[in-house]
C-alpha cells in the first residue's frame, strides 16, 4: 500500500511541477488538477472515504472555476526574463535542507502507520453511543467538535462575501467626491 | 518515513511557486499546492496500519479504525482552501480587468 | 462555451436531476455512510453548475442572480447556528446535542446531526454556486 | 461553567448572518444590526473585566473530559482574553459607529457590516479558544475577513494591497497549519492545556525548535514583524479608515501577537533563546518601522508603518518579560516587563485606531493622504485637529498621555533587568517618533492652506457619529493612564499580566489538576 501511495504522490509532484512550468494557463490548470485527483487516491488508500469524496467534488469545482477565469481572460503565461539557474539552485539548496530539518525534528516520532490515539481514542471507543453517528468522522465533525465546523462553515460564507464585494460593479458612489477619493 | 518526506517536499514545490512565479494565476495555484500537501500530511498522521475505515457497521470484523479525527480537520481544512482560492481568484480577476495581464512585474505594488 | 448541441444540453439538464438526487442522499445519509453535509452540498452545487453551463451563450440572463443565491446561503448558515445555539438557549451548553440519539445505523438516529447536515447542505450548495455565478457572469465597469 | 461565554461568538456571528438577509428589508438594518450588537458585546466584556474575576472554562456541546484528557473543545476565558476583548469589542464598536457616516461613500454597506461582524466574531472566537485547531479555524475567519475588507474600494491600489496580503497570509497561515500538524502527531490532541500537559513531560529540542520556528514564522507574519513587514503599510492604508484602524488597532495584535504569547508562555516550556529571538525581533520592528515611517508622504502610509514600530515595543516588554522569567530572574521586573507590553498594547489600540479614523476624517473633507497637499485643516476642522494633536503625543510617549506610561514601563523594565541597549533603543525610537508626528502635524493641520485643493469652502468637519468616535478615543488616551495607578491596575491590567507570569497556571485552571 505504501509504495502505491509513493507512486500517487510522485504523479502529483510531476503534476505540481508541470502546473508551475507550464507555458499555457489553461494546461497549468489541467495539470493542477492532477495533483487534486491524485489526492483523492491518496485519501481513498488511507481509509479515508469521506474526505475522497469532498475531494472529488470540490477540486472538479474549482477546476471548473479556474478555467471560467481564465476562459474569462488570457490563457498565454508571461514571458520569463530569463532562466535564472541561481533561483533553482537556492531553492533545490532551501529544500534540502528544510527536509534534513523536518527528518531531524520527527525522527522520534511514531512512524507511518504506527499512529497512538489520545484525544480521539475517546471518540473511537463507543463514540456511536455517545453522538449515535455510525459515521465516526460526521459525529466528530458535527458533535465533539461542531464549533469548528461553525467556523468553517462561516469561514466558506465569508469567501462569499467576499467573492460578492470584491466582484461587484462598483466600488464607490458615483458622486462628486469620486475623483478625489481614489 | 519516505511519505512524509515526499509529502513535504510537494509543499515545497508549492511554496516555490508561491516565491518564484510571477504569474497571479500560477501564484494561486502554488498557495493551492501547498494546501493539499499539508491536507494529506494531516491524513497520513492519522493513518494506522490495517486500520479499516472509521464507520461502525454490524458486520464489521476488527475494530481497529484510523483515526478520525485527522479527517475531520482535513474536511476542515479542504473548505478554507477552497475559500481562499476562490476569494484570491476573484482578486486576481479584477486586477487583470484593470491591467490587462496577470503579470506582477507590471502591477505597480506586487513587485519583490 | 459555444457550439453546445441540443443532445449534449438535454443530456447534462437530464444528469444534472440525477446529480441532485445523489446529493440530497449523501446530506441525508451523512451520519451513517461517508459523506455529509459538506458533500452533499457541494454535489448539489455541481448539479446547478452543470445545468447553467449547458446553457451555453445564453448564460448572460442570469444576470444578478447570485445576489439571491447568496440569501439562500445565509439562511442555511443561520439555520447552523440556530440549532448550534439552541442548546445554548434552552440552559445546557453551546452545541449541545439535545435530541434523542436513537438506535445506531438507522436514517433517524444521532440526534442533532442530521439537521446539521441540511443546514451545511444547503449553505454549500448556495454557497458555491454563489461563488460560481460570480466569477462566470463578471462583469467590469468598462466592459458595459 | 460559565453560561455567558459563547454569547461573545453567537452575537457577532448570528448579526454577519442576519445582516444578508435584513438588508432586503430595511436599507439601514445592516449598520444598525452591527453597532448595537458591538454595544452589547462592549458591555458584555466591560461587565467580565470589572464584576466578574476569575478563569472560567466552558466546555461547547458539554462534553466534560474522558480520563482527564478533554474530548470536547474548551472556551477559555481569562486574564490575557478578557483583556483583549475588551480591546477588541470597544475599538470595534467605535469603528463600526465612525462607519455609519464614513461608508457612505462607498457602495454595498450591508456587505461591509457583514464582514466587519465576521472579522470580530473570528477575532472573538480566537481569543476565547483553548483549543489549537479551532484558535486557527477563527484566525482564518478573521483574516478572510478582512482580506476582503482591503478590497473593499475595489480600485487598482486596493485590489493589489489584498493581494499581496492574501499571499501572505495565506503562507502564514499554511505554516502554522503545519505546525499544528506536527503537534498533532507528537502529542494525539489539540486542546491547548492537554497539550502543554503532553509537551511538558516529552520533549525533543529538535523538534520543539522547529516548531517554535514555524510558529514563529507564521504569527510573525500575521503581527507584521520586522523581516515578514513588506504586506502591512500597503494593506492598512489601502483599506477604508475605519477598517484601517481595526486592522492596525486589534487585528494584528488578536491573530499576530496574542497568540504569539499564549503559545510561547502558556504552552511550551519557557526557553531563553526564543525569548531572545523574540527580543531581537520586536527590537529591530521597533527601529526599523520608525525609520522606513520617517520618509512617508502618505498619511496612512506614515501610519503602518509607526504600527509596526509600536508593535515592536510590545513584543519587546512581553520577550523581557519571557527572558527574565526564563532565567529564573526577578519576578518583580518580569512582571514590570510584561505589564509594559501589554499596557502599550492596549494604549496603541486606542491611539492608532484615533490616528487612522482621524487620517480617514482628513480624507473625507479633502479627497487625498498625500500630506503634501494639506495644510492649515486646524481651522477648518478644528475636533479632528484636536483629537489628532492628543493622538499624536500619545504615541510619541509625551506625559500625561497614555503611551508615556507605557513606554516608560518597558524602559524602567529594561533599565532594571540590565539590558541597557533595549532602553537606549526605545527611548531612541520614541524620540524619532516624535520627529515624524511633529512633521504630520505641522503639514496637514498647521501649515498655510495650500492652494492645490481649491474648493477651501468645500472642507469641513466630519459629520457627528466620526466626531463622536473620535472624541471618545481621545478622552480614553487620557484616561488610560489611570491605569499607571495601583488600584486601577489590579482591575485590569494584572489579571492579564498573571495570566502570562504563571506560565504553568494555564493547564491548571483548565483541566482542573
Amino acid at each position: 500500500m505504501e509504495g502505491i501511495l509513493i507512486a500517487v504522490l510522485i504523479l502529483m509532484m510531476a503534476g505540481a511541477l508541470y502546473a508551475l512550468e507550464a507555458k499555457d494557463l489553461l494546461s497549468a490548470v489541467v495539470s493542477y488538477g492532477i495533483v487534486g485527483f491524485g489526492l483523492v487516491i491518496c485519501f481513498l488508500l488511507l481509509q479515508a472515504p469521506d474526505l475522497a469524496i469532498v475531494q472529488i467534488i470540490i477540486e472538479t469545482i474549482s477546476l471548473i472555476i479556474m478555467i471560467a477565469v481564465i476562459l474569462n481572460s488570457t490563457r498565454e503565461e508571461i514571458a520569463s526574463r530569463q532562466r535564472s539557474f541561481v533561483v533553482a539552485a537556492i531553492s533545490l539548496i532551501f529544500a534540502l535542507f528544510f527536509l534534513y530539518i523536518f527528518n531531524q525534528a520527527t525522527g522520534a516520532l511514531s512512524r507511518f502507520g504506527e499512529h497512538t490515539m489520545r484525544m480521539a481514542s475517546a471518540y473511537v471507543q463507543g463514540a456511536a453511543a455517545k453522538t449515535g453517528s455510525a459515521n465516526l468522522v460526521t459525529g466528530i465533525v458535527f458533535d465533539f467538535r461542531g464549533y469548528d465546523t461553525l467556523g468553517e462553515a462561516t469561514i466558506l460564507f465569508t469567501a462569499v462575501m467576499g467573492v460578492l464585494t470584491v466582484l461587484r460593479l462598483r466600488g464607490r458612489k458615483a458622486a462628486g467626491k469620486k475623483e478625489g477619493a481614489e | 518515513m519516505i511519505v512524509y518526506l515526499l509529502c513535504m517536499l510537494l509543499f515545497l514545490i508549492g511554496l516555490y511557486g508561491v516565491l518564484v512565479k510571477r504569474n497571479l494565476i500560477k501564484i494561486i495555484i502554488g498557495l493551492a499546492i501547498m494546501e493539499y500537501s499539508l491536507n494529506l500530511f494531516l491524513a497520513l498522521i492519522g493513518y494506522v496500519r490495517g486500520g479499516t475505515v472509521p464507520i461502525l457497521s454490524q458486520d464489521l470484523k476488527t475494530s481497529v479504525f484510523v483515526d478520525p479525527l485527522p479527517q475531520a480537520l482535513v474536511l476542515t481544512a479542504i473548505v478554507i482552501g477552497l475559500a481562499t482560492t476562490a476569494l484570491l481568484l476573484a482578486v486576481a480577476i479584477r486586477i487583470y480587468k484593470k491591467y490587462h495581464t496577470f503579470d506582477i512585474r507590471e502591477i505597480k505594488r506586487l513587485k519583490g | 462555451m459555444k457550439g453546445i448541441t441540443v443532445i449534449v444540453r438535454k443530456v447534462s439538464q437530464l444528469l444534472a436531476g440525477v446529480v441532485f438526487l445523489y446529493g440530497i442522499y449523501i446530506i441525508v445519509h451523512g451520519h451513517l455512510t461517508p459523506g455529509g453535509g459538506f458533500a452533499g452540498g457541494a454535489v448539489i452545487s455541481g448539479a446547478f453548475v452543470l445545468v447553467i453551463l449547458s446553457f451555453g451563450s445564453e448564460i448572460q440572463k442570469l444576470n444578478k442572480s447570485e445576489t439571491r443565491s447568496s440569501l439562500l446561503e445565509s439562511t442555511g448558515i443561520l439555520l447552523f447556528l440556530l440549532i448550534a445555539a439552541a442548546g445554548f438557549f434552552l440552559g445546557s451548553a453551546f452545541f449541545f446535542n439535545f435530541l434523542p440519539k436513537g438506535t445506531v445505523g438507522k436514517l433517524l438516529s444521532a440526534g442533532f446531526i442530521p439537521l446539521f447536515n441540511i443546514a451545511v447542505g444547503i449553505e454549500v450548495a448556495a454557497g458555491l454556486l454563489t461563488i460560481f455565478l460570480a466569477l462566470l457572469i463578471y462583469k467590469d465597469e468598462e466592459d458595459r | 461553567m460559565d453560561y455567558r461565554l459563547p454569547l461573545f461568538v453567537i452575537i457577532p456571528l448570528g448579526a454577519a448572518f442576519l445582516i444578508p438577509l435584513l438588508a432586503k428589508l430595511f436599507k439601514r438594518a445592516g449598520e444598525w444590526m452591527a453597532v448595537l450588537s458591538l454595544l452589547a458585546l462592549s458591555g458584555l466584556a466591560v461587565y467580565f473585566v470589572f464584576l466578574e474575576k476569575g478563569a472560567r472554562v466552558y466546555e461547547v456541546g458539554g462534553w466534560r473530559p474522558l480520563d482527564g484528557i478533554p474530548i470536547g473543545i474548551y472556551m477559555v476565558l481569562d486574564g490575557l482574553s478578557i483583556y483583549l476583548l475588551l480591546v477588541i469589542n470597544l475599538i470595534g464598536f467605535l469603528s463600526a459607529f465612525y462607519s455609519l457616516s464614513y461608508m457612505k461613500k462607498f457602495t454595498a454597506e450591508s456587505l461591509y457590516y457583514t464582514l466587519f461582524m465576521l472579522m470580530i466574531a473570528g477575532m472573538n472566537g480566537l481569543v476565547l479558544s483553548g483549543d489549537i485547531f479551532n484558535l486557527f479555524v477563527f484566525m482564518e475567519i478573521a483574516a478572510i475577513a478582512s482580506y476582503a475588507l482591503v478590497a473593499f474600494g475595489i480600485e487598482k491600489e486596493e485590489l493589489e494591497a489584498s493581494f499581496k496580503y492574501q499571499v501572505l497570509g495565506g503562507i502564514s497561515s499554511l505554516l502554522i497549519l503545519l505546525a499544528i500538524g506536527l503537534l498533532y502527531w507528537q502529542s494525539g490532541t489539540l486542546n491547548l492545556a492537554d497539550l502543554a500537559d503532553v509537551l511538558r513531560t516529552n520533549s525533543n529540542p529538535v523538534f520543539s525548535l522547529f516548531i517554535q520556528t514555524l510558529l514563529i514564522a507564521g504569527f510573525g507574519l500575521k503581527t507584521a514583524m520586522f523581516p515578514f513587514h513588506a504586506w502591512l503599510p500597503d494593506a492598512h492604508s489601502s483599506a477604508p479608515s475605519p477598517i484601517s484602524s481595526m486592522l492596525s488597532g486589534v487585528l494584528i495584535k488578536a491573530i499576530g501577537a496574542y497568540v504569539l504569547m499564549r503559545l510561547f508562555f502558556n504552552i511550551f516550556a519557557l526557553s531563553y533563546d526564543i525569548a531572545l529571538v523574540l527580543a531581537i525581533i520586536g527590537t529591530l520592528s521597533m527601529v526599523i518601522g520608525v525609520l522606513l515611517a520617517v520618509g512617508q508622504w502618505d498619511f496612512k502610509r506614515l501610519l503602518a508603518y509607526h504600527s509596526i514600530s509600536q508593535m515592536g515595543y510590545v513584543v519587546v516588554g512581553v520577550a523581557m518579560g519571557m527572558m527574565i522569567l526564563a532565567r529564573n530572574g526577578d519576578l518583580q521586573v518580569a512582571s514590570l516587563a510584561i505589564a509594559g507590553g501589554l499596557f502599550h498594547l492596549m494604549n496603541h489600540a486606542v491611539f492608532k485606531s484615533l490616528l487612522f479614523l482621524n487620517a480617514g476624517a482628513v480624507e473625507y473633507a479633502v479627497g487625498t493622504r498625500n500630506m503634501k497637499d494639506m495644510g492649515g485643516l486646524a481651522d477648518k476642522m478644528p475636533v479632528t485637529a484636536a483629537t489628532s494633536l492628543s493622538a499624536s503625543m500619545a504615541i510619541s510617549g509625551i506625559p500625561p498621555f497614555n503611551g508615556f506610561f507605557s513606554k516608560l514601563i518597558i524602559i524602567i523594565a529594561a533599565v532594571q533587568a540590565g539590558y541597557y541597549v533595549l532602553a537606549f533603543l526605545a527611548v531612541f525610537t520614541s524620540i524619532i517618533t516624535l520627529a515624524s508626528f511633529l512633521k504630520m502635524q505641522r503639514f496637514t493641520f498647521y501649515n498655510k492652506i495650500k492652494s492645490s485643493w481649491n474648493g477651501t469652502t468645500e472642507v469641513r468637519e466630519a459629520p457627528f457619529s466620526m466626531l463622536f468616535s473620535m472624541v471618545v478615543l481621545a478622552v480614553l488616551c487620557l484616561a488610560l493612564s489611570l491605569l499607571a495607578i495601583p488600584s486601577v491596575r489590579d482591575a485590569v491590567l494584572t489579571p492579564a499580566v498573571n495570566a502570562l507570569l504563571q506560565a504553568g497556571g494555564y493547564g491548571t485552571v483548565i483541566l482542573g489538576k
